[in-house]
């Protein structure tokens, strides 16, 4: 795991030239959970979008401790956004061995099916993410991150369309994460456990 | 000197451009309708024919100057392409953004006006020859610009980074289809000037006065539109900033 | 004077041109003038929506 | 590693949804046949608009498949995949261009011989009609990255793309379509060949990096 500190400071971000929201202050470390919370149209997925480089604060921004390089942060760290990033017409196990060789990782099939395994897709490995309901597209990229390996989770709504058991399990997965020396920023509207639980937690407000 | 590079820095902010620039307008607008009144009048009445094309020749005191437009506002696009794409200079994409539409326009009346000339000389409206072929393209490439920037017209600033790029391709582009185009095919007359004095060149100082008139009046001209609308830009995208309600409060 | 106007066989191709470049200025300054008008009540309306 | 899993990757996309492949044929057989139905069937006027045709058909049904190749990925979430991996954001154009021009590109090659058949074109034209197209196709891919990456998160950005990609085109249809013609006429087609070649280097060098400029820009 890697100790980068991440560091958000007096960020906000725009849309058609309003502030979405009033400036978000977090310091990160791995160890560590932050929740950022916020009724629907508040920013949540714009500021994690911002955080993971597919957008861009208009004001203040982030910076890395200790060394302050954007590209090997972002080499530790994995986005999981509202698009899933499963290709249709791709298998579970394409669709997760694309994703581990993109970042560099050297799989074989037995470690593909077992990161399956674990996500609750065992025996769906040759079926198109076309086919799979919307729960199970979600634990198919959620697969990609007990796979990758990587210290920085961000993960915008990820309990979103999981069922009992699956909130649970992810639940666990992200404290083992945690505890492992972990960090994970994740934006979750409703979901009162992960809220008691987060390190920071951040409601975002108008501005 | 030290003028000059505090010149340059305040036309680098939005607010000291948008002050000094209005002190301009007006003076270009009145210089550039000043010139091209006498300019007109210059070349139609005062000029004399031309021996072979008679009194035909005489669109050329707009069709050349258009021409000559076109192509300096793709330049002047370009280079401030290049500036707003690296530095991120609000001038710039103002700048950009505001001198395409009267490129565009100067780049139409060039082909509108190519074309009544080329009916009286050719016997046809429209020839593929490679300037006006080239110029054609021109105008797509003007359409590219401002067709990408109102596309997103959601989020301004990167419109017009998207728009700069955009505008710089195609400024890179424009040498490879002029030289392309040229081997294609080529019948149209050599330049209106040529330094060199050549057969098509025009000598004589009474037909290129009114020429070279015509062409400073819609230099200004652009000044005062582009600047206009630079200005005009610059307002509507920092609306939300104190330099710009205060410009109204004073009025 | 009516002579000076008359371009021979090419009244129309002359005349032509310069009323386009005359119509495509026109069409270029009012365009620019009535932006900035519009623009001008979009940010008076906005000031009195955020002064209130 | 990444250039090839992302080149395997599209190819298998494409190849899963085979109306992408064909499509762009049908489309050509489509046009093709019109020309006669609206010209006439005389051969001899065919053969004369025939290097053209073969060749503006060939530009315009690589030209329909375009607005997707970053498209589809913007939309479901792949592109961020590879764009937050650390891959060289100008390899990945390469690639997703190299697939592009496998799924598409080279289909159009094939195929070309049946349309050029179907219009009469000199026997004496073939071999340039498809050294001219296998040059030529690769930077219709390469120049096509640009403009699927200036529009991809556009609703409609199919008209778009065709006015910002047209200028761009024009100097290689010039090149292409001449040295067909001029093979038909009896000269040699050894400048317009050359002039091609430069236009695939000069693409090859600068599409990607201006792909990966507004796949940036698009992600600000």
């Amino acid at each position: 795991m890697q100790s980068t500190i991440l560091h958000i400071s007096h960020a906000q971000c725009q849309k058609g030239g309003e502030p979405l929201f009033a400036p978000v202050d977090l310091v990160l470390q791995p160890g560590e959970m932050a929740v950022v919370a916020g009724n629907n149209g508040s920013g949540k997925t714009t500021l994690l979008e911002a955080v993971a480089g597919l957008g861009s604060f208009c004001q203040g921004g982030i910076h890395f401790a200790p060394d302050n390089n954007r590209d090997s942060w972002l080499q530790h760290s994995h986005y999981i956004g509202h698009s899933l990033g499963n290709k249709a017409s791709l298998t579970c196990l394409e669709n997760l061995h694309f994703a581990a060789t993109i970042n560099g990782i050297r799989t074989n099939e037995q470690q593909l099916s077992d990161g399956l395994a674990q996500v609750g897709l065992h025996g769906y490995e040759y079926h198109y993410a076309n086919d799979l309901s919307a729960g199970q597209k979600k634990r198919l990229s959620l697969s990609r991150l007990l796979l990758l390996n990587k210290t920085f989770w961000l993960l915008d709504e990820p309990f979103v369309n999981l069922d009992q058991t699956g909130c649970d399990w992810l639940f666990d997965c992200i404290s083992k994460h945690i505890s492992q020396g972990g960090a994970a920023l994740l934006t979750a509207h409703d979901n009162k456990r992960i809220h008691q639980q987060a390190d920071h937690f951040i409601q975002l407000q108008r501005p | 000197m030290n003028k000059i590079v505090k010149f340059y820095h305040e036309m680098g902010s939005p607010p000291s451009f948008y002050r000094i620039t209005g002190h301009w307008l007006k003076p270009l607008l009145i210089l550039a309708l000043l010139l091209t009144v006498y300019g007109l009048i210059d070349g139609l009445f005062f000029a004399p024919p031309d021996y072979q094309q008679g009194d035909s020749y005489r669109i050329m005191f707009v069709h050349v100057p258009a021409a000559w437009m076109s192509m300096f506002i793709y330049f002047i696009i370009g280079v401030s392409g290049i500036i707003a794409f690296v530095w991120r200079m609000k001038v710039a994409e103002a700048v950009m953004m505001a001198s395409a539409p009267i490129g565009a326009l100067f780049t139409a009346l060039t082909l509108l006006t190519g074309m009544l000339w080329g009916k009286p000389m050719w016997g046809t409206y429209w020839d593929w020859d490679a300037r006006m072929t080239s110029e054609l393209i021109l105008l797509f490439l003007y359409i590219g610009v401002m067709g990408i920037y109102s596309a997103y017209d959601d989020d301004p600033r990167k419109a017009a980074r998207l728009a700069a790029l955009v505008a710089i391709i195609g400024l890179i582009n424009l040498p490879i289809i002029r030289y392309s185009v040229e081997w294609w095919t080529s019948i149209h007359q050599g330049a209106s000037i040529s330094i060199m004095g050549g057969n098509s060149g025009i000598k004589e100082w009474s037909m290129l006065r009114p020429l070279l008139v015509m062409a400073l009046a819609t230099k200004f001209y652009y000044l005062y539109s582009m600047l206009h609308r630079a200005r005009s830009y610059l307002l509507r995208t920092e609306q939300n900033k104190s330099w710009v309600s205060k410009q109204f409060i004073e009025n | 004077m009516l002579t000076m106007l008359d371009m021979g066989k090419y009244n129309f191709f002359v005349w032509g041109s310069m009323a386009l470049f005359a119509l495509m200025m026109a069409v270029d300054l009012i365009s620019l003038h009535r932006q900035k008008k519009q623009l001008k009540r979009q940010i008076k309306a906005r000031q009195r929506r955020t002064q209130s | 590693m990444r250039f090839w899993i992302l080149l395997q990757r599209d190819v298998l996309v494409a190849w899963r949804k085979k109306s992408n492949i064909y499509q762009p044929l049908v489309f050509q057989l489509l046009i093709v046949t019109m020309f006669p139905l609206g010209l006439g069937a005389g051969a001899q006027t065919l053969q004369k608009i025939a290097p053209a045709v073969v060749w503006i058909l060939a530009l315009i049904s690589t030209l329909i498949t375009l607005e997707n190749i970053f498209k589809d990925d913007y939309e479901d979430g792949s592109l961020a995949l590879y764009t937050l991996s650390g891959m060289s954001l100008p390899v990945a154009v390469i690639a997703k261009a190299a697939a592009h021009w496998l799924t598409t590109g080279l289909p159009v090659i094939i195929f070309a011989p049946v349309i050029a058949v179907l219009l009469h074109l000199p026997a004496s034209a073939y071999g340039i009609l498809m050294l001219s197209l296998l040059i030529a196709t690769p930077i219709f891919s390469l120049l096509g990255t640009v403009g699927s990456a200036l529009i991809m998160n556009l609703k409609n950005g199919g008209m778009l793309l065709s006015v910002l990609i047209m200028p761009l085109l024009a100097p290689v249809l010039i090149f292409g379509a001449g040295a067909v013609l001029e093979t038909t006429l009896g000269n040699t087609p050894v400048g317009h060949i050359t002039l091609l070649a430069g236009c695939f280097v000069l693409s090859l060098t600068l599409a990607p990096l201006a792909a990966a400029a507004a796949i940036k820009v698009n992600l600000e």
